[in-house]
């Protein structure tokens, strides 16, 4: 819930409890992830190294285009990370975008011994820029692949208003371990989309319950796509990302192998159910249909309590 | 001699009561369709045949939230050979088949008060010629003429349920059947129900059975739209500085107590904003304790912080229910604990017994006229203006009521000075898509010149409006003394539209400086400061939580 | 896109030391502010891309509104515009002032 | 060209691919008698949670046993979208493809995509852009994003889009575009013998490091994203 009212200026840690990460901007989810102070961007604004393709469109531009890359310290320990501004575009994946994200991943198979956070917030790809967009989350999947193999611990944080759908979703699936909140989604077609090519008899969007118990954090979670479920603040993610980089273990092929084996028995075990709550259910929870409407605290015992979990086998 | 005179008397005896003779032949013909008073929902259409007549008064429910929506398809269906050219009084003109009554000549003339989601097409319609208009009313006053000029002979209302005798029983949503059951029961009308259920004994009786002839069971539950809930995740920065200048430039210092909101975001924020900024200024208890107002999920951090005491209802708000029914203190409810809405009541309620009306609009003229008709929509009244104007017909003192009043006529001798309602437009000074609040000439007018209409349709009008607030301050108008100063006060919150930069600067600043416009500056306001950190919940989830999980949001406002 | 440029004596240099900030994103209604410390301590400078055209005499009544205000002396604005109202424009400039002058690079 | 004019150009020396439902899978004798893994999608299919499983199975196992490139032909529809699939991790099953190729690549089992037919979106990604080296046959017909769906989000007629399309191929749909953005490496003839093309692919195979951000460049495709990935790369480094 949200905190009382400020009064005077208060300590970051404190910010950071009291900050939703599902509201903040891309700069403000850094600023207070991060140590106070240590966050250091790479192409920053001042440079304005825009997308040159927006204004074929007639378009606005954003400094950024869009994503925030850079060094930190979490705990102490450096880390290098991204955030994307899910406001500006939807968070899509252009050109220089997602070029930015390959840069940060390519150092980080290089020096292999510091975490890559990615803060996802994205639609997918950017329409108008469809091609490039496509081209550079290839090359992203690529070097997360790259950089885990090195050694690498590429962790992925959702939690953003724009979900991370389309390819944000497939690279989400290349990360190490992801932690989600619970407006955090994670598809790859989006719910209009589904609509729009089969039908509202397929997929309802304006059901906004259904869209999150399919694609939502929770769901997520308890499927074991996930391996973190945390409330809505910006410390809650911190505190996850800390967790995660823990148990984070060596890339390989016996990873590949249990990930193939992990979904492989998701299919056989779930494959028939027509919704998520038919899911719940067959994974032992009672009364699965009350699962969207627990708070956080007791969402997290159930899950933890079921056990699902990628850790070893994604 | 004698013989002619009784003669006469008695064909004038029997001449008295057509009107119930007719009534009786109605029922008598709908009575075949029908076991006791149920009539199967197949054969609604051949009911509506039956006991409709063609040039009828009919009211078709059409509420503002609830809807007969079964009814209105089976008129919709009639033999035009055996009813057509009805004149329809309703309040709510919302779903499209309320108007396909007219395409299709079921229906002629309309008299109503809101049109909200039809507005384009009911525009559209009328200057087609394919309706003809009676008038646009506010609810009280249809609600008026129901009992005057426009009785119903029949009524196609909506009920959550009934019994086999017709007792009904209209769940929270209650708006405004007992109005129209009145109206038209008790002078030889028809009231024909929909009803989502027949029970053998239903949870409390809004409707007694003596007024109604005629159920319909329908399939699905009426249409009910949540009009109501305002998604906080949507309130900006701008709105939260106006909600601010509102709370410590208008409640705090007139102690508003009693009072109506609108149902825009600006007070939307007022209410989120009462258990934090109000109370960092101290005013739990002082303001914002008795409301005629619909259950607003936004107001349920207010009243989870204890800052209200009581709350009526003109209707419901989809989602509500188990937390008013756990909140029976605030809201009213019946022996069943479900709420018990009343429209007319609460009409009335908001219209003498309110110290303040707060809400926003479309349009605001140089003479404080305001009104959300533009050119190709027509949304109706509702009931705005008579929460947004001073009864001239009340008589009791209250402390907002009495400071208004002296501000607006400081020379009276108090014992002979009306007070005067708090009439406060608040809104950004542009709205959606750039559009400018403040303009020269409303819409309104124009729209009247081409229908031909005798009254532009105003929402609220300039003398009613007691203080205008946007991002940029507050105009309290009560304080000018002539139409110079009201413009340039109205100009002087204008901002950057038009209006506003055409202000005569020394003039505004003077106004300032006499304290008819305040800055947030000049309320210690830093506008900086207006920030979403401020809101006591910033999304829907953030007040399923204050509700302690009662309030259970429709699935189009979730995000889990 | 419109582009819009406005230059203005201030009366006085900014506070502050950190040599740029950036508030705000582009959206629909909403804007970002790029505030750069580099010019002469009497000068103000905003160079505006705008999506919503025809604005100009609102946008530079705001930004005469603005200078006079906060005295954004040795400052460069760099605004990139998705519509945003008057009223967030200024917001958005006096935020980008307020993080410039506040401690920190 | 079909599948099976595919699979009989590019294996005269034989092969044991069947295409199941559209879900390609099988071996095949390359002329220096070295075998390859083949793989793919073919008849314009959806690739759903249940394709995506039987394909990296595919490749795990060859990973354990087998030796030689791996070929992944693709004439796809996008990603299935359904709600099921979804429901399922659609983006879990897709990723897990890409990297059980992406990994084969960089050990020694060169992934080799062969673009014949459609693709698009997700299917793309998991597929033929999972690999080192993507081939395109003339008459493939790829689209990121097609255009009468980008006209109904841009608000644009699909004239203005197409007119606007001649100037850059950063969102038109098309194999031309594809390779000018150095997402498809070369273009065979389809009038030679694909068997030929491939062995000169094989014997020229591009090291493992991804460098169609270079290709692009230097096909006047995309001027910015291999600068922008060269100077975070540079800043990360020089940062520590």
């Amino acid at each position: 819930m949200t905190a009382p009212i400020k009064h005077g200026v208060q300590f970051p840690a404190e910010r950071a409890r009291t900050t939703s990460f599902n509201e903040a901007s891309a700069r403000m989810r850094l600023e207070l992830l991060l140590d106070a102070g240590s966050f250091l961007e790479f192409i920053g604004p001042e440079q304005r190294e825009v997308s040159p393709h927006l204004k074929i469109f007639d378009l606005p531009e954003q400094f950024d285009d869009g994503i925030v890359v850079g060094r930190g310290r979490l705990d102490g320990a450096p880390v290098l990370v991204a955030a994307q501004e899910g406001r500006f575009m939807g968070g899509a994946f252009g050109e220089v975008h997602g070029a930015k994200l390959v840069g940060l991943l390519r150092a980080a198979r290089e020096i292999e011994s510091i975490p890559v956070l990615i803060l996802f917030d994205t639609g997918g790809v950017r329409l108008q820029e469809a091609n490039a967009g496509e081209l550079a989350i290839a090359e992203i999947m690529r070097a997360v692949m790259e950089a885990r193999t090195a050694g690498v611990k590429v962790i992925g944080l959702i939690g953003g208003r724009s979900g991370c759908y389309g390819g944000g979703g497939l690279i989400a699936g290349c990360c190490s371990a992801l932690a989600v909140s619970e407006p955090g989604r994670i598809a790859v077609s989006g719910p209009e989309v589904i609509e729009t090519n089969r039908g509202v008899e397929e997929f309802d969007s304006r059901d906004r319950a259904l869209v999150w118990r399919t694609m939502g954090g929770k769901h997520r979670r308890l499927l074991g796509a996930a391996d973190v479920f945390t409330d809505d603040t910006v410390q809650g993610f911190r505190d996850a990302a800390l967790r995660l980089l823990d148990v984070v273990g060596p890339y390989g092929l016996d990873k590949l192998k249990a990930e193939q084996i992990r979904l492989a028995d998701r299919l056989r075990s779930f494959g028939a159910c027509e919704d998520a709550v038919d899911i719940w259910t067959a994974e032992g929870i009672v009364h699965a249909e009350d699962v969207p409407e627990l708070p956080a605290d007791q969402f997290i015992a159930l899950a933890d309590n079921i056990g699902r979990t990628s850790r070893d086998a994604r | 001699m004698l013989m002619s005179i009784d003669a006469e008397t008695r064909t004038t005896a029997a001449t008295w009561q057509r009107h119930r003779e007719a009534r009786d032949a109605r029922i008598e013909a709908g009575s075949r369709l029908a076991r006791g008073k149920i009539v199967e929902a197949r054969d609604a259409t051949r009911l509506m045949e039956a006991v409709i007549r063609p040039g009828d008064r009919v009211c078709l429910e059409g509420d503002n939230q609830k809807q007969a929506d079964l009814l209105s398809g089976a008129l919709l269906a009639v033999d035009l050979a055996k009813v057509h050219d009805l004149h329809m009084v309703q309040s709510g003109v919302v779903l499209p088949e309320h108007l396909d009554l007219f395409d299709h000549g079921v229906a002629k003339k309309l008299d109503y008060a809101y049109s909200g989601p039809q507005s384009a097409r009911i525009a559209r319609m009328l200057f087609g010629g394919k309706i003809e208009l009676g008038a646009v009313h506010t609810y009280l006053e249809l609600f008026a003429r129901y009992f005057i000029d426009l009785t119903p002979h029949v009524a196609l209302i909506a009920a959550v349920s009934a019994d086999r005798e017709g007792n009904l029983y209209t769940g929270p949503n209650t708006e405004d059947t007992p109005t129209v059951v009145e109206a038209t029961a008790f002078k030889d009308g028809v009231v024909i129900a929909q009803v989502n259920e027949i029970v053998d004994r239903v949870p409390r009786v809004d409707i007694p059975a003596d007024r109604v002839h005629f159920i319909v069971k329908s399939e699905k539950p009426f249409f009910v739209e949540p009009l109501f809930t305002r998604d906080p995740a949507a309130i900006t920065e701008g709105q939260i500085l106006t909600a601010m200048l509102a709370i410590k430039g208008i409640y705090a210092p007139y102690g508003v107590q009693r009072l109506n909101h609108g149902i825009g975001f600006s007070t939307a924020a007022i209410e989120l904003l009462l258990p934090t900024f109000g109370e960092k200024l101290g005013l739990k208890g002082k303001i914002a304790t008795h409301f005629a107002l619909n259950p607003h999920p936004a107001l349920i951090p207010a009243i989870e912080a204890g800052w209200v005491q009581q709350i009526h209802s003109f209707g419901s708000e989809v989602g509500m229910d188990d937390y008013i029914r756990a909140r029976s203190d605030i809201y009213f409810t019946g022996p069943d604990g479900s709420l018990r809405s009343n429209r007319a009541f609460c009409q009335t309620a908001g219209l003498y017994a309110c110290d303040m009306f707060i809400g926003s609009t479309l349009q605001i003229d140089l003479q404080g006229n305001s009104s959300t008709v533009t050119t190709s929509r027509i949304a109706g009244f509702g009931g705005a203006p008579n929460m947004g104007a001073d009864a001239r017909g009340r008589r009791h003192p209250s402390e907002p009521w009495l400071k208004a009043g002296s501000e607006a006529d400081p020379d009276s001798p108090a014992a002979l000075r009306r007070g005067r309602k708090l009439v406060v437009q608040i809104g950004e000074t542009f709205g959606d898509k750039n559009v400018p609040l403040f303009v020269e000439k409303l819409d309104a007018l124009e729209l009247a010149e081409k229908l031909k209409l005798e009254l532009a349709p105003i929402m609220i009008y300039g003398d009613d409006v007691t203080h205008i607030v946007t991002e940029e301050g507050i105009a309290n108008l009560l304080l000018c003394r002539n139409a110079h100063e009201r413009e340039q006060a109205i100009r002087g919150v204008a901002g950057y539209t038009d209006v506003g930069r055409r202000r005569d600067r020394n003039a505004v600043e003077l106004l300032r400086q006499r304290g008819v416009i305040r800055r947030p500056e000049d309320l210690g306001i830093n506008p900086l400061d207006a920030d979403r950190s401020m809101l006591a919940a910033r999304s829907i989830k953030d007040l399923v939580r204050w509700s302690g999980g009662l309030y259970a949001p429709p699935s189009k406002f979730r995000n889990w | 896109m419109e582009d819009l440029n406005f230059q203005h004596k201030a009366r006085a240099r900014a506070g502050g030391s950190r040599k740029s900030a950036i508030i705000g994103v582009v959206a629909s209604g909403n804007l970002e502010v790029l505030a750069e410390r580099v010019l002469p301590d009497g000068e103000c400078r905003l160079e505006i891309k705008t999506a919503a055209v025809g604005f100009g005499d609102v946008w530079q009544a705001v930004v005469a509104d603005f200078v006079e205000r906060y005295s954004p002396g040795g400052l460069k604005f760099s605004i990139n515009d998705g519509g945003a109202r008057p009223d967030t424009v200024s917001l958005r400039l006096a935020q980008a002032v307020r993080l410039i002058e506040e401690d920190g690079q | 060209m079909t599948l099976d004019e595919v699979l009989a150009s590019l294996f005269p020396e034989g092969h044991d691919v069947k295409n199941d439902g559209g879900v390609v899978s099988g071996s095949a004798t390359l002329r220096s008698g070295n075998k390859a893994l083949v793989i793919g999608v073919a008849d314009r299919a959806p690739l759903g949670v249940d394709e995506a499983i039987r394909l990296s199975r595919h490749v795990l196992d060859s990973l354990s046993e087998g030796s030689g490139p791996i070929l992944v032909l693709v004439d796809s529809d996008s990603q299935r979208m359904s709600k099921r699939d979804e429901l399922l991790g659609l983006n879990e099953f897709l990723a897990h493809l890409a990297k059980t190729l992406i990994y084969a690549d960089m050990n020694r089992r060169p992934a080799i995509g062969i673009l014949y037919g459609h693709s698009a979106a997700g299917a793309l990604l998991a597929t033929g852009l999972a690999t080192r080296v993507l081939v395109g046959v003339p008459g493939a017909t790829p689209a990121v994003m097609d255009l009468p769906s980008m006209s109904k989000v841009t608000k644009l007629s699909m004239e203005a889009l197409q007119e606007k399309a001649k100037s850059t191929p950063v969102f038109a749909p098309g194999l031309s575009n594809l390779s000018r953005m150095g997402a498809v490496h070369v273009t065979w003839n389809d009038a030679v013998p694909l068997a030929d093309q491939l062995d000169t692919l094989l014997l020229n195979m591009p090291d493992v490091h991804d460098r169609r951000d270079v290709i692009g460049k230097e096909r006047g495709g995309r001027m910015k994203a291999a600068e922008i990935a060269e100077r975070v790369r540079d800043l990360a480094l020089h940062s520590q």
